[in-house]
């Protein structure tokens, strides 16, 4: 049945599917190369969305840079946007990585793609930080609760009392990396699942509208050591578990947003950055994703009663992201002409004479 | 506690009939956070405004307030900047230490000291000035924290009276100092009028020291090396700064800020032509610095000792990837946490195998001001070029202390942004191979993401890979890479500074030094022709990789002396590595105290080696 | 792709009457999670069942599944353990790359593969031996995923047929491997007398390789060197770990961690005896270790390269501070990512110099597995004896692959807890100060936290220290200390283990090796004499620092080679700094592709040099 | 009126000032040595309290380990409990030195002074890393919002907009670093201020008697670089906008404790895992510290409304500790004898035979 209702509003939202996008480009463009990835595995599903939702967008592949850390999650980049500059950095240090490239070039559309090891284990710090300073980016944390590319320890995002192959066994508890993005004043942030491609897409093309950082928690299983049932970032567990907090129509800024009529409080509707459109329909109760408060109570309830939640959890379209406060150059640092960055004889004259 | 133990030098032996002109050291002890500060430098500047060469070293507690610092001004006729061993004025102003200042000062030195102190019991072989500073101090102010702040500059205008330093010129530096505040200025002229009055009414001089009008510092400008690096920066076009704070690299990257807002905001748009963010730690510091290199921009970082240590992985990154960045070590005493606010050489080995695996990395060695201008700008054009991270070695004794110097020269040459293909390029071509060795010199071809060719994008990756950049597990293309990278590193002596030589016909002995140590050589070489009459060849190394002139050096001596400020006598190792060390040639001259090293010390441990008697801390466990 | 180009070895030259007996290789291509491991192991522990010595490498990619892995067997009559260049026989399952892997065969070579492959064309000088796999596997089980592993261990009856190795001994393997899965047995079981049914039945033997029973496996073991530095580790009576993951390292901790749930829970109490604890990263990694250290505990870390770099800084700290930490490294491809399923031997000097400032750590370099455990025990007793940290310097294949060893023998020495003061201690001598040299070894005392004694407390900093502990800028504490330091690692020369030497009448050619580069110089010394009638003199480091051993030996040798698996000759530096490197006496022989070095690169490279015509590649751009 | 009302409560609470504690050790056997610190740090202040809770609790000195990172706050732990061993490690690592110092030896008492530079810019990995595990140790944050040693510079807990004297601004909002213990999953949470020495004093005392991880985020003003009035570290804003959740007496285990008749829901007593209780009294309204989504909700209505609230905010006293969940040895692991630690030659012997 959801599935079904799904399918409905997307063929409100898809952009009939053409043979190239508004770039000129097709999907094809838009590829990496083959995975080397455990067939099945969550990550796969992910680079697929992400694929399509930047060739539905019309995003120029060479304005993109796609950045990572070390991870199975963080060989991705590798397999989607191919032509795109891309850069695989250390394990849990992309944060810093992205910041630098964006502040050499601020007109970059910058992806991040990591691991609940990268991110919540090693890379804690560096995450935090990067979201407190807003660095207009999507950061994707490609979430299966165990360091797959290692073979199978525990993440910090690992389920209480789950089991390893070898038998050891996690007791301590996992960190909700949607929380702590809202604490640490990121300002779009989601929660989805590889198994859930339609709703992906479209929290990928918020993402992409979002002048901020934009972070997408997705549960992403590992069908090699984290895939029993018993598991929260198994496909069983997140199927069955996964509750919609609203279903997800995104308008972008160049589609003519028909008016559909709604009841009261049947939809609620978001306007990005750079003028697309968020529309949430109301699922089970009226949710408001700009209230920081609420989506706090809200991640804290559904968390304590087991909930998987999905959807948009927090949004704040107009917060300044940290390019904005240094108040640069419009034209990227990495291109300013030598007149623009090397001041002239006399200025070293001036600092010379205030030195005598 | 005091800062030295009593050093071997006979006052008579340098007195030239009766007076020492220009040429003696006066130390200023007091505590950090007294405000002591402006009244040094006003006494500094006011002597140089005499046209008198100076020099200024301040050694201060690793806290903020309250603990033993002495201020040393340095009058040198010759323009000797180095440390000089022995005090010949001491104006004792810290209960604390008075004692122990007093005690390791030598014979018929000179003592100014707060007369509430009484040290003139202490020993009779010394020429005691007392003056009452705070009872001064009070007949002109009544704020008890502000009469603090006055007797300080009381004890500049005694010491101006008795040295024969110029009021007119004291006041016109306490003019320049407090710029517009009327009040600071009047208050404090007049205290130093208080206190050459004082010393006028109630002493006569029976010291040898005086201070005479010269010509040698006209045009002269007095800067420290971190304002200069930052300078240097500056007009390097460094458009990231990304850095962490830490002593005593923290002004560099303040000062920049400083210079980068008034000198570097678009005329036009009135926006910042570059970034300056300071990051969570070290390694954020780093990583952001890189990412920036990635993507074309000329970034930099700057740190001290611990600082090195923690980005040694993402060093290692950048030097596998082929990503430019600049890197500031402004060393202080390690290892770990060590001394921080004393001076070492003591990161040579660490920065130049820095990161796990096989690693060399580039780095240049600034002696002076002007180098720490020039090297600066220098280390962004080698870094494009060669495409590999480049270190500028410096260290507290340079970045922190006041020198003086020649002005600084506009750069000549344009910036070298190295080899980057644009679009146009990539149309021409019909694409390219990120790692491959297109013109034989092992510097492969870079695009910038962002530029607008579908040839444009690679992937960048830590990991194996191969001349295309993709990801690559073959022997063969691990074994190209690295080939290439050690070609690379080849390729670089011909980018690099060359080192300073000097030779003297005849000499046998080669002293070679680098970076702060240089301040002290001049000195020496006068000492040992003088004392020993021994002439030597000099070289002054400016950067790493070594050039092949530092073969010719070593060959065109018999003993060979590395003098450095590290107790490995690390750089003396590669040396020995780069031209081996026929029996025992290549001799460690080391001082490793946290102190500035001094003339004397080398001096005196090259001619211990000479005499063939080299023993002790200092002996060399691997001749 | 394939692994090696094509090698150059005349398969008649070491033919005994037409047989190769007990002395060749065989390699299995296959994709890795394809459950090839376990027949893999169960072929070479058949062989080893009959007497033979074996080795067994894994070549893996750094991925979970899906890309090509070769798993190579070498039987070796006279127990080299090194890898062997050359594959004598392939059995290729894998399509990817089985054309390539049959290109780079020398003639003659065997090819055992999956019928549907069909090999055969591509060349008409090997031998063929087709097999039908999966359709055999379909004759006895239907599940499609199954079948597959089914497939893998008809491979191992096949190749058992041809080469003569006994069913009775494949079965006991197969019986020993599954434990108490009877199902899994019989299947096995049944599977293997199928594969060896039909190459009986289709084939006759054309090829030359036979394995025969002999005498040299009774008594011995099997096992990797990360098991066997764990097993080390247990019995030297560590009892923290704290760790974080990173290929070749984890399985250090992860058998350790089997290993101590078994021996090391306290039969009385039931409770553990030992903490081991997965870090967030290995800064803390690190600085749990340190801490545990610091409190007592014998404590160790497990990492790789990078792993390293980021320890960087602590490592300082527990230098200067003079705390007790094992810190292993297996290492493998660097820099930075580098191919973290390549083996090598780069991380010498990394080890060695790591931290900013000055600073000498001490390194162990285990060559075998008895090594392993034995070295493991050692370098808890030095560290304690030391109070400063100690490398254990392992690699990817001697951490990783394969090895027949005699079993280990039980540590004699008690454990070495070094110089620790009780309360008792205290009440006698009425306090101490932890940093005084009272042994003139230069090795303090300390006092464990917890002490019940008022004098027991200390303060430990990174910053500057005097003998009391107390903090101090002071340069005469900062001397004593960094001398005293210098001075232990003096000291630290009696302690580590001394080198194995080995000297032939006469012989001028001296080698010398470390690590696993030993695994393959018996070989090599074999092929020098066979093939070139040069003896050579043979020394194997074991530990930094150097010790006089070391000196004799050069001097005793015209020329010495520094062989290791870099691309900069990182040990052959330290070795020149020691010992001098007088007219280019010590060269260089590297091996830095990622595969584990052969004896035959070896002996070319030395032969190269012998006959004055080193170039290329591995020239040695210091002589 | 408050500090008198706190007076009173005081008496009640403070074991009268004896000569000797039940260690039969006097307050000056918990001093250290003298500080360097600047006069009128608050560091200083927290060093006395410290001092005192020590003492009053009969703290045995050498069971004592004293941990911190760098910074001013960093050097405190020289100041107080001069015969304990302490460690001085590196900028931003205290917690894994803690920790494996506690792995090392249980029985000994820890804690660890910090700055929120040292916790909250290099070190919030760390940080939230050691809350997780519950490490049993009491973490205290200096917090003065600066750096102090090397000058001020801003660190993550600064004020948004405040300006350092260079001038620079601070753009980026603070981390509160109570909130995030609580979302770490933090067992003993509080936040004081070093110019209310008596409610810091009882709050450590209780943090003493606490088995898991005890934060004390303590603001404590930088004279030097951060005391202007505008600066919520400052002396004046902090002691005008303090707002106790509640008055907090503390009845160590070893003294009786008086029934006091209260009004109904006018006090609270928690009993610690000691036997200690700590028992709050009402001041504006009833509030629950055992309760997490209450406390949340307090600190961020608190923080919204510019209150700078202070008091015990959370606490779980029977939460597990890292040490419980590793089911060590009562003996701690350094002292073991090698009977303990080195198995017998038979069990060599088995190994080896597994091998074979
Ligand atoms: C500094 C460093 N430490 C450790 C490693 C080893 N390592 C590689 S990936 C990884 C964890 C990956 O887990 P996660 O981020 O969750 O990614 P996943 O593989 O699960 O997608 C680790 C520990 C490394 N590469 N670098
Ligand atoms: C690795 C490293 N980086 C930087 C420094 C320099 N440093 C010393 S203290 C400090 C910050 C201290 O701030 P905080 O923790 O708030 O302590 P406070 O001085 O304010 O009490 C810094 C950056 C260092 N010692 N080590
Ligand atoms: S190991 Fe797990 S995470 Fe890695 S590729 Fe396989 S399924 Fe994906
Ligand atoms: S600088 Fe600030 S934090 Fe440091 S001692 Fe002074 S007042 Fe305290
Ligand atoms: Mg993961
Ligand atoms: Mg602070």
């Amino acid at each position: 049945m959801r599935k079904g209702a799904l399918k409905v509003i997307m063929t409100i939202r898809t952009p009939k599917p053409k043979k190239v996008n508004r770039a000129g480009l097709t999907i094809s463009d838009y590829k990496g190369s083959p995975s080397t990835l455990c067939s099945g595995c969550g990550h796969d599903a992910i680079s697929s969305q992400i694929t399509k939702a930047f060739y539905e967008m019309g995003v120029k592949p060479h304005q993109v840079a796609k950045m990572s850390g070390i991870g199975c999650s963080s060989k991705t980049p590798a397999y989607f946007l191919g032509s795109s500059h891309g850069f695989n950095g250390v394990h849990g240090r992309m944060p810093s990585l992205a910041t630098g490239a964006l502040l050499g070039n601020r007109d970059l559309i910058c992806i991040g793609l990591s691991g609940d090891g990268d991110t919540a284990s090693i890379g804690l710090g560096q995450f935090c930080h990067l979201l407190r300073r807003n660095i207009p980016m999507i950061y994707v944390i490609e979430n299966n609760g165990v360091y797959g590319l290692t073979k199978g320890q525990f993440s910090a995002t690992a389920d209480i009392g789950s089991k390893q192959k070898s038998g050891v066994i996690n007791d301590l508890p996992p960190i909700d990396c949607c929380t702590l993005a809202i604490e640490m004043g990121c300002s779009y942030v989601a929660r989805s699942f590889a198994g859930d491609p339609k709703q992906l897409v479209a929290l990928l093309q918020g993402a992409l509208s979002h002048s901020g950082t934009a972070m997408l928690d997705v549960i992403s299983p590992c069908v090699t050591f984290n895939n029993q049932e018993s598991s929260t970032k198994s496909y069983k567990w997140a199927k069955e578990h996964e509750e919609l907090l609203h279903q997800i129509d995104f308008v972008p800024y160049f589609e003519p947003i028909e008016t559909v009529e709604y009841a009261e409080g049947v939809m609620r509707e978001v306007e990005m950055h750079d003028g697309s459109h968020i529309r949430l329909r109301k699922l089970n109760q009226d949710y408001d994703p700009m209230n920081k408060n609420s989506a706090l109570s809200m991640l804290r309830e559904t968390r304590d009663s087991g909930e998987f939640l999905t959807g948009l959890i927090y949004v704040n379209p107009v917060a300044k992201n940290f390019l904005d406060l240094l108040d640069l150059s419009e034209t990227p640092l990495a291109v300013l002409a030598q007149e623009k960055v090397r001041p002239g004889p006399e200025v070293l004259e001036e600092a010379m004479r205030e030195l005598m | 506690m005091s800062i030295q133990s009593r050093p071997q030098e006979d006052l008579q032996q340098n007195r030239a009939e009766g007076e020492i002109v220009n040429d003696f050291s006066i130390q200023v002890a007091t505590v950090n956070g007294s405000g002591s500060q402006s009244s040094n430098n006003i006494l500094m500047r006011a002597i140089f405004q005499m046209g008198v060469p100076i020099s200024g070293k301040n050694l201060f507690p690793s806290n903020i307030a309250g603990l033993p610092t002495w201020f040393t001004i340095r009058a040198s006729k010759d323009g000797y900047a180095g440390r000089k061993k022995e005090i010949d004025a001491l104006i004792a102003m810290n209960p604390q230490t008075a004692r122990e200042d007093v005690e390791t000062l030598q014979e018929s030195r000179v003592v100014i000291y707060d007369e509430k102190l009484n040290l003139s019991q202490i020993r009779d072989d010394l020429i005691y000035y007392p003056v009452p500073f705070s009872d001064l101090a009070g007949q002109i102010i009544k704020d008890v924290r502000l009469r603090r702040l006055i007797a300080n500059i009381i004890y500049v205008g005694s010491a101006a009276e008795l040295f024969g330093i110029e009021m007119a010129e004291v006041e016109s530096v306490i003019a320049k100092w407090f710029k517009t505040k009327q009040k600071a200025i009047d208050l404090n002229i007049q205290a130093a009028h208080l206190g050459a009055q004082y010393v006028r009414e109630n002493h006569t001089k029976s010291d040898c020291f005086r201070i005479e009008r010269m010509e040698k510092t006209q045009g002269k400008i007095i800067i420290d090396g971190n304002s200069a690096c930052a300078l240097g920066s500056v007009f390097a076009g460094a458009t990231v700064l990304t850095w962490y704070p830490i002593t005593p690299s923290s002004s560099v990257a303040e000062t920049m800020a400083d210079y980068m807002g008034r000198y570097r905001m678009d005329p036009e748009t009135g926006k910042a032509t570059f970034a300056i963010v300071q990051a969570e730690d070290e390694l954020a510091a780093i990583g952001m610095a890189i990412g920036a290199g990635w993507a074309g921009a000329r970034s930099m970082t700057t740190t001290s000792g611990p600082g090195i240590s923690l980005m040694s992985e993402f060093v290692g990154l950048a030097y596998f990837t082929e990503i430019p960045v600049v890197i500031f070590d402004i060393q202080r005493v390690g290892p770990s946490t060590g001394l921080p606010t004393r001076t070492s050489q003591g990161d040579v080995a660490a920065l130049f195998y820095l990161s796990h695996g096989d690693t060399k990395h580039v780095v240049l060695f600034p002696a002076s001001m002007k180098e720490c201008f020039d090297l600066s700008i220098q280390a962004f054009d080698l870094s494009e070029r060669l495409q590999q991270p480049v270190f500028v070695a410096s260290d507290l004794d340079l970045g922190m202390n006041t020198w003086m110097s020649d002005p600084f020269d506009y750069p000549e040459r344009p910036l070298d942004r190295g080899k980057v293909l644009t679009a146009e390029d990539l149309e021409r071509l019909g694409g390219f191979a990120r790692y491959k060795d297109v013109d034989g010199d092992a510097i492969p071809y870079r695009t910038l993401p962002g530029t607008d060719h579908p040839a444009a994008g690679y992937f960048t990756r830590g990991s194996g890979h191969n001349e295309e950049a993709r990801y690559s597990e073959r022997p063969e293309d691990y074994l190209t890479l690295m080939d290439r990278l050690a070609k690379k590193y080849e390729t670089a002596k011909k980018f690099v500074p060359e080192p300073i030589v000097q030779f003297s016909n005849g000499a046998e002995v080669g002293i070679i030094t680098y970076g702060t140590t240089d301040a002290a050589m001049e000195e020496c070489q006068e000492q040992l022709r003088q004392e020993q009459g021994v002439d030597i060849n000099y070289l002054r190394i400016r950067a790493l990789p070594f050039t092949h002139h530092l073969h010719e050096f070593v060959s065109r001596c018999q003993r060979v002396y590395v003098v450095e400020q590290n107790r490995d006598g690390q750089m003396g190792d590669l040396i020995r590595l780069e031209v081996g060390n026929e029996e025992g040639k290549i001799r460690k001259v080391l001082h490793y105290s946290g102190l500035p090293i001094d003339a004397r010390s080398i001096t005196d441990q090259v001619m211990e080696y000479e005499k063939g008697s080299a023993q002790g801390n200092h002996d060399d466990s691997h001749t």
